[in-house]
């Protein structure tokens, strides 16, 4: 298939219209509006399906798309210097656009019913469109420049949307924390953007990955640290703000904030996400700069410790933000311990599930226009098939077997013993990680069983309750979704060991379609061309054949072996604790069985650190920006004004006042006696003489005029 | 028989009859009537005298000057006249004397 | 009209609105506004025809454009007008903000709007003698009979403390000037009083870097005295940080209208000076002082921040961004790469819409309000709740703050990439630095918008109206500048690219 | 042929449009014979090629000078009583007598003058043969925008000026009792 | 003697025959002689033509004005009623010609004489067809203006002659307005002559085209506003309602031609129709492509290459082509003029003037200035060529 620029790029533009359009009509014209932003959506989401559809069936790792068209030039005699942007689609990119697009529809159909009754319906719809087109954006650009952009107007999408309820004071301080936090994780991705600009010359991730292999990122210190470890970390400090990691993690909670289909958009699907797949896009880089352990020491804390947090929360959107803290931990140890394909693979396993875990919060909210969990209980019988959506995904998120979320967890915690037993260090990431994987299996049925089981807890809010019936709109996304949970789809088989063949050949196509790029591999992008906006691909797409797909991945047998064994260990491993943690949340709050009271009376203190959430905000917003920063702003602003300018500048008012005043008593005295009167008016003399001839008669004049005239012209000699 | 001295004829006898309707009538718009043939004798000669002399147009810009010079006249002439008249209800050029002396 | 004769049109068009505002009757209110607004129209009408026929591959003054015209041959001082892609932005921005403010003081200016508006046509065409004058003296001449207007538009119309600020802006800006005058005379004086000794493009050049100055016994460098000299005269317009105390003051206290031209056209004639005057005549000199120019401009970015940040009244706080966006523009100067100068002259215009932006919507919101406080002395909230009652100016002033705060998609973030990535390449350390500048921007901006349209409604703000259709008229050729500039900089950044190009060659000589 | 069929007939009507308002009692049928005067004057324009001339003539005079006049004429015409609240004649007579006398006198005399400067021109000139006509639209306006441009510019002021002055004079306003 | 028609058709062979055998009977030459033939034969068809326009245009007026008010209007005489106007003629014909006592007998026959001159000679510039034009003056617009201007004249005199209160205030209302409205019209004529580049009606033509987006109406925005200032000015120049203050019927019984009877109420009434036409052929030349055929079917050019014919028969259908364009334009613009009279309700003389002077005209001025600026801007590109320019530009980056 031949690509131009015209066939890829309306997945960005169909929504960015939708949105420039909308911003315009909503006011007036708002179901006309939501319409557009949903069309625009779907539109995109065919597009992409169109682009996944291709790249699966040339089924090649190294086929890809490379459009470039330069944005502005500012070459001038010998200075050099062009910024171009691009699309860049691979295999990754094709699967991420697919995710993106088909989550981002179902949710914009959802909001059509979640919304409707808000008195800001079209404007959220605003929002949502460019959302999601700075999102697609993101994941098509073929540069860090442009991923920056992008990045940053998702900041704002979200920023508007957690500040949505703009009354409400929480909402405005969310929002506030949301940009600022990332905003501190974008400093630093910037700043990264310009060690890796400044040399490669460019910043697209082929350049980049270009001049890693050729070595020229070799023996740069910045400020004294490798160039490579440098621009790594700083990018990786990019995805701590976007991707919520420790220590940057306390706005995605705040974030709640917003409508719950925006929470599932970009708090739980996509923005968030974002961050993982820039880091997987620097991933050689940040090899290259030996940041994997302390990658993915912060996803292990991540992971854990969010978990934990998750544990005693009780607002429902609240247990799920806390698991998406901690799912994204996960990812980032999968990068850390450089499982790539597992990691991308959570990414968009997570991406699924918890859209749709939030959606069914959001529905549930919805019916019974509460949030709290200790209210709940009982509504599996009035709310159905959000149960059954929401049951799929626990099951999903907690990694039972046959489910997404445990073939790319349980492949992330594989990879993660493998190194923990390859190197000591690596030791403490695994038990985070198992730990974590026990919480979250227990936290999540605990939500669970609160919402849905047992009796009850308050009647009006039972009473009051919606009975749920089919809806396209308010169910049936729940539903779509919740398919996807199961873990077929991704791996081609149940298990993710590589078994059943699902579409003939294609089985195991996520775990042969994305590979690392390796700086062996990355090698092979240093014979790219630029091309022209609007010129066809040109890339050689000769699909590498199924031989290629090796299930050792080149290793040699005894680590194969070794590999092999330490995964069907993790696997066991993996599936005893999500049993382990449904059985106690079971336990706990069905069968009632243990009291969750005597655990929390037991751990007192780690209960209330807990509650506060190991007081990060407590921290930043207490002690570092009220204590820390304001008075130093109001003590410079004092000093400014009224210390500086007061003595340092209008000091100088006392010298002139002295000066001014000797220099008027010289003026009054000497000066002003002046002789300046005396020229009066003197000239009314002529006119009576001239009164005389004047008539008044103009033909008088006239005639005289003749006279003359004639008397001299007659005497004048031709 | 297209000539400049038939051109200077035919000016000539313009300007005559507008000197003439000048000093002859007593009508203020009468006298600006004869102005009007005054001035297009003169721009006529112009005209006359480009063609026939040396033809390079300077003439014809004259004339159009001219013809400005009199369009403006006009306009204002006449706005004071009908000035002139809601004053005193009269246009006899002798009745404008209040200048005298 | 002849190419060659556009500049000179440009420059005495609103001369010719002076006339004819002084012209017209003092009561005649309207009539002098739709003059004013006329005239600027044209105006501005002209600096886009000036746009259009302006070659963008020409480096240097553009050949078409060029005036030179003996005006006081004795001393050799030429009538002496160019143009290049320096500044030419600045020339369609001068004509772009005159023209809506114009608009904008229609209903603001209630007191003695003959002389208003005689005052502002005044000052629009001294600034435009500031960005055509290729002669010294007649620069100089320009930028001292700026200050006049500026004087008594601070001082007559401004806020309660107006004459302070008016005194105060006046005699520091006359300060820088008269270091500036010295310059000039030592240069005149330095070039034998040759036919060339105001001129200054044959001044630059690096000519005078051999020369040397005995000054109270010691000798010095000629080029690094003179280029001090000349560093302060137009730092204190830009404002650098130890001579910037008198932007708040002037800030404060200006109407609505001069607040834009002072932050939109006025700092960046301090910028403008040392691209045009200070870089090329002492290209050695600016090369040996980079390095401090880059860490004053590093204090501008991180001080100014921070002391925004502390502001209750919003326009201060308005003001001291422009401090910090105006650092932002030194670090691109002290680069002297292709990417920081040109980053920096585009950071010039587009601090000049986004920064107009903001002081308009303050000046509107002052109209309603009658006051400026983010919270009020006594405690209180100044404002809360506006996103709530005033949709429209929100949404508007959404654009302009996150302009302002170098969002991308909006023009101000084209303009800090380029110039931090120009200035990473000298001073890296002073770029990990400033990105922090980035950082705190964001937060005083983001904090006064929470606080002012964020929470409920306060009582006071219900009786306010939303922006007027006037408003949105004045206001809407900024937002699509702002977006536009942000998505599609080349417009910009092709016709300066060729100038900037060569002051670079020249810089990078030394 | 054509031409000089042309030329005559513009003569005669310039010629008998002149000499017609000199012997018009009437204002109006003077006003009336003027506008012949001034389209033979367009034709005889247009007999020495002068055709931006004679439109110009055209536009000025008929659509616009003669209507003036005849607006004029009307405004202050007043049939029904000939005589003013002062005791003058409103509409003062054609001329008399005495006036025709002295307007004779006049055109001798100026004809005279005239005559003397014209014979040596017409001396110095002899009647050549007649160049062909051509257009010119183009080289009037190039002149008028370069070499003429002053007196143009100063022209377009004057009229202007005439344009607000005659407004401002003719505005009613009350009467002023001096 | 420089006529379009007679240079066209001494093109043909015939012509020279023609004249050759003239010249060999009368013994001198004669080429002049059948030039003059040519010329006045021709110059009889248009006028006879025009006054079948003029009177077709009363028949037009009363028949559509009929469809508007539902209606059926004129169909006794002929089919369709068509042959009223010829009915209504003979009438006028044979009517007794009243002159009032108190008239002013000169003037009062002069009138409709003067308006009917200065229609008939704005005639024989309107552009027909490239070939069918009497004179192609190189001052033609100009000399259009300056004629038609003597209607108002004519008009006024008409008023004034009568000695009738109504006619007097018919007559100067309508010569007030003529004047006035000539202002913005010629403002806008001359914004057009800017874009062409000449006066004649030729060059103003040859800068357009056939298709509607080379039409100066659509070369700019302030050409495009110029095209309805100069057709609602010369709606008020021609005294079509709603500008019919001269002959306001409700206040001022028939305005300046009241006291008219007979054939000279009918030369007013014909010179008002065919000016009509005139105006709207001028509206057409100058705006929408005048006589300009799609494809340059005009010269017949296409038609010689294509299919092979005769040059000279080639070039005749071309004639015919765009006679059949012109016609077309500018007959719609005359349904327009009538639609708009039976439509809108007549101004008010204050209205009126205020129209005139704060609007149109000032209207029309900026036209001119913002002609002149995009010219100069724009390098004289109309908006659609910079438009397909820009986007084939855009195309090859």
């Amino acid at each position: 298939m031949d690509y131009t620029l015209t066939t890829v790029a309306p997945i960005v533009l169909l929504p960015f219209f939708a949105f420039v359009i909308n911003a315009f009509i909503v006011k007036r014209f708002t179901k006309l509006a939501v319409g557009i932003s949903c069309a625009a959506i779907f539109g995109s989401f065919l597009y992409s399906l169109k682009i996944f559809i291709d790249f699966l069936s040339v089924y090649s790792t190294n086929y890809y798309i490379h459009k470039v068209f330069t944005w502005f030039d500012l070459s001038a005699g010998e200075h050099l210097f062009k910024v171009n942007m691009g699309i860049y689609i691979d295999n990754m990119t094709a699967v991420m656009l697919l995710m993106v697009t088909g989550a981002a529809t179902l949710i914009h159909v959802f909001s059509t019913w979640y919304m409707h009754d808000d008195p800001r319906f079209g404007r959220f719809f605003v929002y949502l469109s460019l959302f999601t087109s700075a999102m697609l954006g993101l994941v098509l650009s073929d540069n860090l420049l442009s991923v920056f952009i992008f990045w940053e107007l998702m900041g704002f999408c979200s920023y508007s949307l957690i500040g949505f309820y703009y009354e409400k004071e929480g909402a405005g301080n969310a929002s506030m924390k949301a940009f600022m936090t990332t905003r501190v994780g974008d400093v630093f991705f910037l700043l990264g953007i310009l060690a890796i600009w400044s040399v490669v010359g460019s910043t697209t991730f082929v350049d980049m990955y270009a001049a890693l292999a050729a070595g020229k990122l070799n023996g740069i210190m910045i400020l004294g640290i490798p160039l490579a470890t440098f621009a790594g970390f700083s990018v990786f400090m990019g995805t701590m703000g976007k991707s919520a990691q420790v220590p940057l993690q306390v706005w995605l909670p705040d974030a709640m904030w917003g409508p719950t289909p925006c929470s599932a958009l970009i708090h739980a699907a996509t923005m968030v996400a974002a961050g993982v797949y820039l880091s997987l896009r620097m991933y050689p880089i940040m090899e290259a700069g030996h940041l994997t352990t302390f990658i993915a020491y912060i996803g292990a804390i991540t992971a854990f410790g969010a978990a934990t947090v998750a544990l005693v929360q009780t607002d429902i959107k609240a247990v799920l933000a806390y698991s998406t803290i901690s799912q994204l931990g996960y990812m980032v140890i999968g990068i850390g311990v450089g499982s790539y394909n597992a990691s991308f693979m959570h990414l968009i396993t997570h991406a699924v599930f918890k859209a749709c875990l939030f959606l069914s919060a959001g529905s549930v909210i919805h019916s019974i226009h509460c949030q709290e969990m200790p209210q709940m209980g009982g509504l599996r019988k009035k709310l159905p098939y959000t149960f059954f959506a929401m049951l799929l995904c626990c099951f999903a998120i907690a990694g039972v077997p046959f489910f997404s979320g445990f073939v790319s967890k349980d492949r992330i915690l594989g990879d993660a013993l493998v190194m923990a037993t390859e190197n000591k260090a690596f030791i403490g990431v695994a038990i985070l990680g198992f730990g974590g994987a026990l919480l979250t299996a227990f936290y999540m049925f605990r939500m669970l069983f609160l919402t849905f089981f047992g009796e009850p807890r308050d009647h009006h809010i039972y009473d009051h309750a919606h009975e749920e019936h089919i809806g396209w709109n308010s169910n049936v996304p729940l539903l779509i979704l919740s398919l996807f949970t199961l873990g077929l789809f991704y791996s081609g088989s149940f298990t993710g060991q590589g078994e059943v063949n699902l579409f003939g050949s294609k089985y195991e196509w996520f775990q042969t379609l994305i590979k690392k790029p390796e700086v062996s591999t990355v090698a092979q992008f240093t014979d790219y061309q630029r091309e022209d906006l609007g010129m066809t691909d040109t890339r050689d797409k000769v699909a590498l054949t199924k031989a290629a797909y090796d299930s050792t991945y080149g290793l040699s047998e005894e680590k194969a072996h070794h590999i092999h064994v330490v995964h069907r260990i993790g696997a066991v491993l993996s599936i005893f604790i999500a049993f382990l943690g449904i059985f106690l949340a079971y336990s706990m709050y069905v069968k009632k069985t243990l009291n969750p009271g005597w655990w929390t009376n037991k751990f007192a203190a780690w209960t209330r650190a807990l509650k506060n959430k190991y007081y990060f905000d407590d921290l930043y917003v207490g002690k570092i920006i009220q204590k820390g920063l304001l008075p130093f702003n109001d003590l410079l602003s004092r000093f400014d004004m009224g210390f500086y300018d007061k003595y340092g500048v209008d000091g100088w008012a006392t010298v002139n006042r002295w000066a001014y005043s000797v220099s008027r008593w010289f003026d009054n005295n000497i000066v002003d006696s002046g002789m300046v009167d005396g020229t009066g008016a003197s000239v009314r003399l002529m006119n009576v003489v001239l009164r005389t001839i004047q008539s008044g008669r103009v033909q008088l004049y006239f005639i005289v005029l003749i006279v003359v005239l004639a008397s001299y012209v007659l005497t004048l000699r031709f | 028989m297209i000539s400049l001295s038939s051109y200077l004829f035919i000016s000539l006898v313009l300007f005559l009859c507008g000197i003439f309707v000048m000093v002859a009538r007593k009508n203020i718009i009468a006298i600006l009537l004869g102005i009007e043939l005054i001035l297009n004798a003169s721009a006529l000669n112009f005209a006359a005298y480009t063609k026939f002399l040396n033809n390079n147009l300077e003439g014809h810009i004259m004339s159009l000057f001219i013809i400005v010079i009199a369009a403006a006249e006009a306009a204002v002439g006449l706005g004071i006249v009908i000035r002139f008249f809601q004053l005193r209800e009269s246009i006899h050029i002798d009745d404008a004397s209040t200048l005298q002396n | 009209m002849a190419g060659s004769n556009l500049l000179s049109w440009i420059l005495w068009m609103p001369m010719l609105g002076v006339l004819g505002v002084l012209i017209l009757p003092k009561d005649k209110t309207t009539m002098i506004k739709g003059w004013a607004l006329i005239n600027t129209i044209i105006t501005f009408i002209l600096t886009v025809v000036l746009y259009s026929k302006f070659d963008t591959n020409q480096a240097g003054m553009q050949e078409a454009f060029n005036v030179a015209i003996p005006w006081i041959s004795q001393f050799n001082i030429f009538y002496r007008l160019g143009v290049d892609g320096i500044s030419l932005p600045m020339v369609i921005l001068t004509g772009l903000l005159f023209m809506l403010c114009i608009l904008s003081s229609w209903t603001q200016i209630k007191k003695s709007i003959k002389a208003y508006f005689a005052l502002l046509l005044l000052l629009q065409s001294t600034v435009f003698g500031v960005f055509f004058a290729l002669d010294f003296f007649l620069f100089y001449v320009y930028w001292e009979v700026m200050l006049i207007p500026m004087f008594f538009l601070i001082g007559v119309w401004g806020g309660e403390n107006r004459e302070y600020a008016a005194v105060k802006f006046f005699l520091y800006t006359f300060f820088g000037s008269i270091l500036m005058l010295v310059g000039i005379v030592a240069l005149y004086f330095a070039t034998n009083q040759s036919v060339d000794s105001f001129n200054i493009l044959a001044l630059s050049g690096g000519k005078f870097s051999q020369l040397s100055v005995s000054l109270f016994g010691t000798t010095v460098s000629f080029s690094k005295i003179f280029f001090v000299f000349m560093f302060i005269g137009f730092a204190i317009k830009v404002p650098v940080f130890p001579f910037h105390t008198w932007l708040p003051h002037a800030h404060v206290q200006a109407p609505t209208a001069i607040s834009v031209i002072l932050a939109g056209v006025l700092l960046k004639m301090g910028t403008y000076g040392f691209l045009r005057i200070a870089f090329p005549i002492f290209p050695e000199s600016a090369k040996y002082f980079s390095t401090a120019i880059a860490w004053l401009g590093l204090i501008n970015v991180i001080y100014g921040a921070l002391c925004a940040m502390a502001q209750t009244d919003v326009k201060k706080l308005i003001a001291y961004s422009s401090v910090s966006h105006m650092g932002f523009v030194m670090l691109g100067l002290a680069a002297m790469t292709v990417q920081g100068v040109n980053g920096a002259v585009l950071q010039m215009f587009n601090h000049g819409t986004s920064t107009a932006m903001m002081f308009f919507m303050i000046g509107i919101l002052y109209e309603r309000s009658h006051h400026r406080w983010i919270v009020k002395p006594d405690g209180s909230r100044g404002y809360g709740g506006l996103y709530t009652q005033l949709p429209v100016y929100s949404i508007i002033f959404i654009i302009g703050m996150f302009a302002s705060m170098g969002l991308p998609g909006l023009s101000g973030f084209i303009s800090e990439a380029l110039i931090f990535l120009g200035i990473y390449e000298r001073f890296t350390t002073i770029t990990v630095l400033a990105l922090f500048g980035l950082l705190i921007g964001a937060a005083y901006l983001l904090w006064m918008f929470k606080r002012m349209f964020f929470g409920d409604v306060n009582p006071e703000v219900k009786e306010y109206e939303d922006m007027t259709k006037l408003e949105v008229l004045y206001m809407a050729p900024l937002c699509v500048a702002v977006i536009l500039f942000g998505i599609w900089p080349s417009p910009i950044l092709n016709v300066m690219k060729a100038s900037v190009g060569q002051l670079v060659s020249l810089l990078a000589t030394f | 042929m054509f031409a000089n069929t042309l030329f005559l007939a513009s003569a005669c009507l310039t010629i008998g449009g002149a000499i017609a308002v000199v012997y018009s009692k009437n204002l109006m049928h003077a006003c009336i014979y003027l506008l012949a005067s001034l389209f033979g004057v367009a034709g005889l324009y247009t007999c020495i090629g002068a055709d931006f001339l004679a439109a110009t003539q055209l536009v000025v005079y008929a659509g616009g000078v003669v209507i003036l006049m005849l607006f004029a004429i009307m405004l202050t015409g007043g049939t029904s009583n000939k005589v003013n609240r002062f005791g003058l004649e409103k509409i003062p007579a054609m001329g008399n007598k005495k006036t025709f006398f002295i307007a004779s006198f006049a055109a001798v005399v100026s004809a005279m003058i005239i005559v003397k400067i014209l014979i040596p021109v017409l001396k110095q000139n002899p009647s050549s043969a007649l160049s062909p006509n051509e257009p010119t639209v183009e080289r009037l306006g190039t002149l008028l925008a370069t070499d003429h441009i002053l007196a143009f510019e100063i022209s377009s002021v004057l009229l202007l000026g005439a344009l607000v002055g005659a407004a401002v004079i003719s505005r009613p306003r009350k009467e002023i009792h001096d | 003697m420089n006529s379009t028609v007679v240079s066209y058709f001494s093109q043909s062979n015939e012509f020279q025959n023609v004249t050759n055998w003239l010249t060999q009977i009368l013994g001198f030459n004669a080429s002049s002689l059948v030039a003059f033939i040519i010329f006045a034969v021709f110059s009889l068809i248009i006028v006879g033509a025009m006054a079948t326009i003029g009177g077709l245009g009363t028949y037009a007026e009363r028949k559509i004005s009929a469809d508007l008010q539902a209606r059926i209007g004129p169909n006794r005489v002929g089919p369709f009623g068509i042959l009223q106007f010829l009915a209504d003629g003979v009438k006028m014909i044979l009517k007794e010609d009243i002159v009032t006592t108190n008239a002013d007998r000169f003037t009062f026959n002069l009138a409709p004489v003067l308006c009917l001159v200065g229609v008939f000679a704005t005639l024989a510039v309107v552009p027909y067809s490239s070939g069918f034009m009497l004179a192609d003056l190189n001052v033609g617009i100009f000399y259009l203006v300056g004629m038609a201007s003597l209607v108002g004249v004519g008009v006024f005199l008409g008023g004034y002659a009568s000695n009738s209160k109504w006619s007097m205030l018919g007559g100067m209302r309508g010569a007030s307005q003529i004047i006035s409205y000539e202002i913005p019209a010629t403002l806008s004529i001359i914004a057009i002559v800017l874009l062409a580049g000449g006066l004649s009606m030729k060059t103003l033509i040859d800068g357009q085209g056939g298709a509607p987006q080379d039409w100066y109406i659509f070369h700019n925005p302030f050409a495009f506003m110029g095209f309805f200032v100069y057709f609602i000015s010369a709606l008020a120049e021609t005294n079509r309602a709603p500008f019919d203050l001269p002959e306001a019927e409700s206040e001022l019984v028939s305005g300046y031609h009241t006291e008219y009877t007979g054939m000279k109420f009918g030369l007013f009434a014909l010179a008002e129709y065919i000016e009509v036409f005139v105006v709207c052929g001028v509206a057409v030349a100058l705006f929408l492509g005048g006589y300009k055929v799609p494809f340059d079917l005009g010269s017949g050019q296409i038609l010689v290459e294509k299919l092979g014919l005769d040059g000279m028969l080639a070039q005749n259908i071309g004639q015919f082509l765009e006679l059949g364009s012109f016609f077309t334009k500018t007959l719609l613009l005359y349904y327009v003029v009538i639609w708009v009279r039976w439509t809108l309700p007549r101004l008010r003389v204050d209205q009126l003037m205020t129209l005139c002077w704060k609007y149109l005209t000032p209207i029309a001025l900026v036209n001119l200035i913002g002609c002149a600026v995009w010219m100069y801007a724009f390098n004289g590109k109309s908006i659609f060529a910079l438009i397909f320019h820009a986007a084939g530009s855009a195309g090859g980056h």
